[in-house]
C-alpha cells in the first residue's frame, strides 16, 4: 500500500525530508559507485607498494594498479587498445544482441507450444553446457576464423542464461492478469507484448546481466581465433607470452567495460519497469 | 453506442449441469440456469460456497468437468471481449498507468489511441477517479483499485458482464453512487449482469433476478419485478428480503 | 581478418585464379596471386613467413599474400581440416595426425629443424647429480606433447627409468607460471617457453638436440621435428605454380636469416613480441633450412615419431610420409635442396 | 482461483478427465524427455550415414553418433572416461556448492545491508566478468596447480549468476508479506528463511540452472591446470592434437552429464516450489 | 491465556498531529486520537480518504512526515507483534498451507511446533475451515483467505489489533458468526482493536467508539455505549446509525 516504484522516488524526494533520504541513497548507488572502485584500487596500489618494498611475492603476479596504467599507456601508444576495445566492443554486443534476441523468441516459442518446449527442452539441455572452449575447434572447421564465429560464440553464451531466466519469467506471470487481458478482447499477440512480456522483462534483464558477463569469457575464446584485436586476443597473447601485466590491462578494462554496460542495462530496466516494488527495503520505513 | 447492434443480437447464456471440482471435491453440483439478454442477475451464497468458480467458468477459464456452458446455443471454449470480467482481487496490470489499465480493452479491440484514451477517461470519471489517471495500480487505495477494476470491464463493451464482489471494498457513499451508475450504464447499453454480492439489500436493488447458492448448487432464485429506482421501503423489497435471508440462514 | 568472409586466400577457387595477371612481373602461369598463408606466432614456426613478408621476397615473386599469425597453433589443425588455411605452416607432425584423420593435405617443403627448442627447463632448486635423479621429480607438460620424445630417448641413453617421471599436465604457459612457484620440478615445452622459464630462474637441462645435463653435455640427437609447409590437395593441385612462388619467396627468407641474423632479429623481434635478446637466444636453438634430407625423412618422419604419436593415442594407426608429402615442386624450384628421397 | 500448483497436479488426476491429461502432459515432459534426445540422436546418425555414403564433407567435422560411442567405448577401455566422469563430476559438484552457498550469503548481505550492497556491487561488477581463461595463471600463482584452485574456478564461475538471480528474487519479495511477517512477531532470520528465502528460491534456482552449465565450462579450463583426467581434460587434450572424436565424446557427456544434474535440480524446485503457478498455461483451462 | 500480563500493562496509544503524503500529496492531514487499552475502535471513511495508510502508520510499516505515533509513550519505530494486522489483500505466505500459516506467529514467538499447532488448529476452528488446513491459500475462495487471515492475525495474541476491512469478502452470515467471534475473543484476551470497516452497522455493533475519517481528517467521534451484545432495533443503534450516516453524506 505504501510501496512506491523507483520511477516515483525522485520526485517524492523534492518534497519530504524523508523522501530526500531515500533520493541520496540511490543517487549514492549509481553516482557514486565510483568510490568503492577508487577505494579497491588505492588498497591494491598500497599492498602491491608494500610487496614492493617486503618481496613477499614476484610483482608480476600482481602488478601495481600504477604499473597496469602505465603498461596500458605504453599499449595504448601501440594503438592496440583503442583497435582491441573498438573490436571486442562491437564483437560482444553483435553476439549478445543476437543471443539475445534469439533467446527472447525461442522462450516465448516454448512457453507458448508445449511441443516446442517438449521437443527443444531436451536437446538445448545436450547442448547449452558445451564449452566455449570445446566448440572453437569445430566453429574454426565449420565456420572458419572470421566474424562470423566469433559473433556466433558470443551469441551462443549468451543465448542459454536469457533463455533460461526468460523461460521463467513467462512462467511467472500472473494467470489472473492473462485471464483479464482475455476477456478485455486481446490477441494472441497483445497478450503477449502487452502482459507476458512487461511481466517477464525483470526476469529477462537478470538473464542480460549474466549473459553480459559471460560475453566476455566467449569473447576470450573467441579471440583466440585468428583475432588481430581485442581483449580477448589481448589476454591470449599475454597468456602464451607470459606477459601479466597486459594480462592485467584487459582483465580491468573488461571490468571497465563491463561496469559501464551493466550500469546501461540497469538504467533501461529502471526506465522499463517503474512498476516493480523492491522488497525488502520497501516493506518498512525507517 | 452499439445499443442496436445488441438489441438485434441478443445473448442467451445457458448454464446446464455444470460439475466441477478441485483434485476430486466437487465445488459445483449440477448447476443448472439461463441468463436471458439484457437481464441482471445477482448471485448470493456463503463465503466458498463456489460463485467465483461458475463466474470462472461463464467466462470461459475453466471448463467444466461435465454439463455446458453454452451462449447462443454455442458452447464456451475460452474467454471473449463479449464476456467481460470484474475480478475479486482487481487483477489490473501493475505495469500501467490506471488510464491505460482502462484503455487496454478500447485498445485491443482496434480502437485508436485516442479514441482509447477519450473512452477510457469517460469511464475513469464515472467511477470517481479523474485525478488518478496518472497513478499506478500500487499507489492507490483498495477501493480505488475496486473501481478502475469495473470501469475497466466497462470500457471494452462486453454483451455479458461478469462481477465478482465489485462493490466489497467501497464505502456506503461510494457504493451508493456505484450501483447508481452501473444500473444507468446497464440501461443505456443493455448488457446481461451477473452480478457477485454479499449485500443482500444490494442484490434486491439491482437484480431482475436473485440467486441464492448453496454447497455447489442453486438453492432458490428470486424475480424481482419493482420499477427502479427501488426504494428500500417498498414491500415487494422488504418480502425479497426476508425471504431470501431465511433462504441463506437455514442450515 | 579473414576466413569464411570470402577473402580470396581461402576459397579454394577465388577470383585471383580465373583472371590470372599474366603480363605481372615474372612468373610461370601463377594461378592464385592472392591469398592468405597461416602460420603460427612463434619463432620456429613462422620467422621465414615473415622475413619473406617483411622483406617484400612474396611480392618478388608476383604474390600479394596476407600473412596470418595465429595466437595458438593447435588451432591450424581445424582451419586446415575445415578450409580456412589450404596453404599453412606448421609442424611435420600435425601433419601427420592430420593425415590419420583424412584430411587431404601435402607438405611440400620443410622449413626449420625445430628440435632445439623442445627442450626441458629444471626449476630454481632442482639439483641433479644425474639424470636418474629426474626420477621421482615432477614434470609439467602439455600431455602427449611432443617434447616427450626428447625425455623418452634421454631415459633411454642416460639409464633413466622414464615411469619412474611424473608428469603433470600443463600448457607451457601455466608451466611456466608452475615452474617459478615451484610446484613442479622441470617443465618440457618449446619456445618462448624455454626462455621466459629460464628468465624466470630456470635451468636449461636438454633439449631434442642438446644437453646440458650433468651426466651428458653437448649435441644429442633425442628427438627431431620439422617445421613445414603444408598445402590441402584441392589447393596443390590447382596452384602449382603459386606454391613454388611461395617456396622461392621463403627459400630466400631463409637465405636472409642465415646470412643476416642480426638484421632479421630485428624485423621478427616486434612481430613475435619478443626482445631481440630472446630471439636471439630461440632462434640459436633453430636450424632454418629447407634442406630434405636423412634427419628429416627418417628422424622427423620415422617410425619412431609414429610409434610415439600412436602410443600417446594423437593418431590411430602409423602414417607413410608419402601419403602426406609432395615434395615434386620443391625439387623443382631448388633441386639442390632434396637430398634424400621418399622410399 | 483455479491455477494449482505442481504438486498438486498428480492427486487431481487421479479424478478428472482434464486432470488426466495434465498429468499425461507433465510425465511426457520428465519421462520421456527421452524421446526428442533419441530423435535428436537418429537424425545425426542419418545425416552422418548419408554423409558416409556421399561423402558431403569430411566426417570429422562431424562424427557420427555411432562413431563416437565407439571412440568412446575405445576411451573407456583405458579408463579415462570412467575416471574422467568421477573426477569431473566431484569437482563441478563441490566447486557448484561452494559457489552456490557463497552467492546466496553474499546475496542475502547485500540484500539485507545496503552498505554491503554499496561497497560489492562495484567490485563485483568488475571482477565477475574476468573470464576463467584470464584467472587461470593467476590462479597458479597463487593457488598451485591442485584441487584447490580448479574447485575455485568453478565456485566462482558458479557464484555470479546465482548472486544475481539471488538478488533479483530477494528484490522482488512482495513488501506485504514482510510486513505481515514483522507484526507477527517474526525475527530478522524469521524473515530470511520463512519469507524472504522461500520467495526468491525459484530464482535461486534459475541461477543454480545457468550456473551449473557454467560450472563446466569453467571445468575445462580448471582442468588445463594440471588434471590427469575429467572431461576437460579430454577436451583440452583432444584439442592440442586434433582429436575430433574426443571431443565429440566429451561433449555428448558433457551434455548428458548436465542433463542428469539439470534434471535432479528441476526435480528438486518442484519440490520445493509447490506453490508457485505456472502462468500462461494455467490461466485458461482448455 | 496471557490475559492477566495484559490487564497489567495495559496500552496505551496515541496518535498526534500525524501527516503523511506521497510524492507530496497530503494523505493525512494533522490526525490526531487515542486509542485506550482494551478499547475497540471502528473507522469509518470514503475509499481513499487514508484509513489504510493511518493504519500502516500505526502498524509501524510508514513513519509519519510529521507528528507522532506512540504506544505507551515511546514512539513506534516498526512492527512489533504486539501490533497485529489484518491485511486488506490478506498478505497469506503463499507457500505455506493454511494451518501453517495461522501456526506461523506463535512458531516465531518461540512455541514449540506442536504448541503452535494447537493454537493454528483452535483459530483455524474459530474462523469455520478446520476442513482446509492443508489447503495452500491458492485454493482458497476470497473470503476464506480473508478468514485465514484474521485467525493468523489473533494466534499471535497482539495487544492491539489492526484490521482493515477484516469482513470485507464474506457474506452476510459468516459475517455476523465472525463478528461474534471477534467480541467473544476481544472480551477474553482485550486487545485494543483499530477495525477499519465500510458497514456503518457493523461499526455500530461492534464498536467502543467509532471515528469518522474525511480527507485525511477526523471528521467525527461517536461513542457507544450500549451492553453487548447490540441490537439494532436499539433506539442509541439507530440514532448513531442515523448521525454517522449524515456525517458521511454531509459534503
Ligand atoms: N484453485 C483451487 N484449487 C482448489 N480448490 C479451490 C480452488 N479454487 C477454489 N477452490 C475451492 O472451491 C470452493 C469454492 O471457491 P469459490 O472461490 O468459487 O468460492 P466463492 O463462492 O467465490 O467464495 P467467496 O465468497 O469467499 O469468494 C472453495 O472451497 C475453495 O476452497
Ligand atoms: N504507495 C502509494 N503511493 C502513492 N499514493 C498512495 C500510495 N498508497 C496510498 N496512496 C494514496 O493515498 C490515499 C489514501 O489511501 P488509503 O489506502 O489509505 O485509503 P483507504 O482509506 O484505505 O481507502 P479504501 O477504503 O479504498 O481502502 C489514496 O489517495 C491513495 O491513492
Ligand atoms: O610450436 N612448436 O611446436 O614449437
Ligand atoms: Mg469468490
Ligand atoms: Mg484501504
Amino acid at each position: 500500500m505504501s510501496k512506491m516504484p523507483d520511477s516515483l522516488v525522485a520526485s517524492k524526494a523534492l518534497v519530504s525530508a524523508k523522501g530526500g533520504r531515500m533520493l541520496r541513497k540511490k543517487k549514492t548507488w549509481v553516482d557514486n559507485g565510483l568510490l568503492p572502485v577508487v577505494v579497491f584500487f588505492l588498497l591494491w596500489e598500497a599492498v602491491s607498494t608494500l610487496n614492493g618494498r617486503f618481496a613477499f611475492f614476484n610483482p608480476i603476479f600482481l602488478p601495481a594498479p600504477s604499473a597496469i596504467v602505465r603498461e596500458a599507456w605504453y599499449l595504448a601508444k601501440t594503438g592496440l587498445i583503442a583497435s582491441s576495445i573498438a573490436a571486442s566492443t562491437a564483437r560482444i554486443l553483435v553476439g549478445f544482441a543476437i543471443g539475445m534476441v534469439c533467446a527472447i523468441a525461442v522462450g516465448v516459442l516454448m512457453n507458448k507450444y508445449s511441443r516446442v518446449d517438449y521437443w527443444l527442452s531436451p536437446i538445448l539441455n545436450l547442448l547449452g553446457p558445451i564449452p566455449a572452449l570445446a566448440l572453437l575447434p569445430i566453429f574454426i572447421i565449420w565456420f572458419g576464423i572470421g566474424e562470423f564465429p566469433k559473433i556466433l560464440l558470443i551469441a551462443w553464451t549468451t543465448f542459454i542464461p536469457v533463455l533460461t531466466n526468460t523461460l521463467d519469467g513467462l512462467r511467472s506471470v500472473n494467470p489472473t492478469l492473462i485471464r483479464s487481458a482475455l476477456s478485455l478482447g486481446a490477441s494472441e499477440r497483445h497478450i503477449f507484448f502487452k502482459v507476458i512480456f512487461p511481466s517477464a522483462v525483470p526476469s529477462i534483464f537478470v538473464g542480460a546481466q549474466v549473459s553480459l558477463g559471460l560475453g566476455f569469457s566467449a569473447l576470450i575464446v573467441s579471440e583466440m581465433m585468428g583475432a588481430k584485436s581485442g581483449l580477448g586476443y589481448i589476454i591470449v597473447d599475454a597468456r602464451n607470452y607470459f606477459k601479466m601485466s597486459n594480462m592485467f590491462v584487459a582483465i580491468v578494462l573488461i571490468g571497465l567495460e563491463f561496469s559501464f554496460f551493466s550500469y546501461l542495462l540497469k538504467r533501461l530496466e529502471r526506465r522499463m519497469v517503474t512498476w516493480r516494488k523492491n522488497g525488502m527495503r520497501s516493506a518498512v520505513e525507517k | 453506442m452499439n445499443y442496436n447492434i445488441k438489441e438485434v443480437r441478443g445473448l442467451q447464456l445457458a448454464v446446464q449441469n455444470v460439475e466441477k471440482g478441485y483434485e476430486g471435491r466437487r465445488v459445483l453440483k449440477n448447476v443448472t440456469f439461463d441468463v436471458d439478454s439484457h437481464e441482471f442477475i445477482c448471485i448470493l451464497g456463503h463465503s466458498g460456497c463456489g460463485k467465483s468458480t461458475l463466474l470462472n467458468l461463464i467466462a470461459g477459464f475453466l471448463q467444466p468437468d461435465s454439463g455446458s456452458v453454452t451462449v447462443n446455443g454455442v458452447p464456451v471454449k475460452g474467454p471473449s471481449k463479449s464476456r467481460g470480467v470484474v475480478f475479486q482481487d482487481h487483477a489490473l496490470f501493475p505495469w500501467y498507468k490506471v488510464i491505460d489499465n482502462i484503455a487496454f480493452g478500447p485498445e485491443v479491440q482496434g480502437k485508436s489511441k485516442a479514441e482509447a484514451m477519450e473512452i477510457a477517461h469517460k469511464y475513469l470519471k464515472l467511477v470517481g477517479l479523474e485525478d488518478y489517471a496518472e497513478h499506478l495500480p500500487d499507489q492507490l487505495s483498495g477501493g480505488m483499485k475496486q473501481r478502475v477494476g469495473i470501469a475497466r470491464a466497462l470500457a471494452s463493451g462486453p454483451d455479458i458482464l461478469l462481477m465478482d464482489e465489485p462493490f466489497g471494498a467501497l464505502d456506503v457513499l461510494t457504493r451508493e453512487m456505484m450501483q447508481k451508475e452501473l444500473l444507468r450504464i446497464w440501461l443505456e447499453l443493455r448488457p446481461s449482469v451477473l452480478f457477485i454480492t454479499h449485500s443482500l439489500s444490494e442484490a434486491v436493488y439491482l437484480a431482475d433476478r436473485i440467486m441464492v447458492m448453496k454447497d455447489g448448487d442453486v438453492a432458490g432464485e428470486f424475480r424481482v419485478t419493482m420499477d427502479r429506482p427501488r426504494s428500500n421501503q417498498h414491500p415487494e423489497f422488504i418480502g425479497l428480503m426476508r425471504e431470501i435471508q431465511k433462504l441463506l440462514t437455514d442450515e | 581478418a579473414c576466413g569464411s568472409g570470402g577473402s580470396p586466400g581461402n576459397a579454394a577457387e577465388p577470383d585471383g585464379s580465373s583472371t590470372p595477371n599474366a603480363s605481372d612481373v615474372k612468373n610461370d602461369g601463377i594461378e592464385l596471386k592472392q591469398f592468405t598463408l597461416v602460420g603460427v606466432r612463434d619463432a620456429q614456426i613462422s620467422s621465414q613467413q615473415i622475413i619473406a613478408d617483411k622483406k617484400g621476397y612474396f611480392k618478388e615473386e608476383g604474390l600479394e599474400v596476407t600473412s596470418q599469425l595465429i595466437e595458438s597453433g593447435p588451432d591450424i589443425g581445424p582451419m586446415v581440416a575445415g578450409g580456412s588455411a589450404p596453404i599453412s605452416i606448421q609442424t611435420n607432425f600435425m601433419d601427420i595426425i592430420l593425415k590419420s584423420n583424412n584430411v587431404g593435405v601435402k607438405i611440400v617443403a620443410p622449413l626449420a629443424q625445430i628440435a632445439g627448442t623442445q627442450a626441458v627447463v629444471g626449476g630454481k632448486h632442482l639439483e641433479l647429480k644425474s639424470a636418474k635423479d629426474l626420477e621421482g621429480k615432477t614434470i609439467g607438460v602439455p600431455n602427449g606433447a611432443d617434447v616427450v620424445i626428447a625425455i623418452d630417448n634421454m631415459a633411454k641413453e642416460l639409464g633413466v627409468d622414464a615411469k619412474k617421471i611424473k608428469y603433470v599436465n600443463l600448457a607451457p604457459s601455466d608451466a611456466v607460471t608452475a615452474l617459478e612457484k615451484g610446484d613442479i620440478d622441470a617443465m618440457a615445452a618449446w619456445e618462448p617457453f624455454i626462455t621466459k622459464a629460464i628468465q624466470g630462474g630456470g635451468k636449461f637441462l636438454f633439449s631434442g638436440t642438446k644437453s646440458e645435463l650433468p651426466d651428458k653435455q653437448g649435441d644429442v640427437n633425442w628427438m627431431s621435428v620439422h617445421t613445414t609447409i603444408q598445402v590441402t590437395d584441392d589447393f596443390l593441385k590447382k596452384n602449382p605454380n603459386t606454391i613454388k612462388a611461395v617456396l622461392r619467396a621463403l627459400n630466400k627468407a631463409t637465405d636472409f636469416i642465415n646470412n643476416n641474423r642480426e638484421e632479421a632479429i630485428k624485423i621478427l623481434s616486434p612481430e613475435l613480441r619478443l626482445t631481440e635478446a630472446e630471439l636471439t637466444e630461440i632462434m640459436n636453438r633453430n636450424v632454418y633450412s629447407m634442406e630434405v634430407n636423412d634427419n628429416y625423412l627418417n628422424d622427423s618422419n620415422g617410425e619412431a615419431v609414429g610409434s610415439y604419436l600412436k602410443s600417446v593415442g594423437n593418431i590411430r594407426e602409423l602414417q607413410d610420409p608419402k601419403s602426406y608429402h609432395d615434395l615434386s615442386l620443391l625439387k623443382e624450384v631448388a633441386p639442390e635442396l632434396v637430398k634424400a628421397e621418399l622410399k
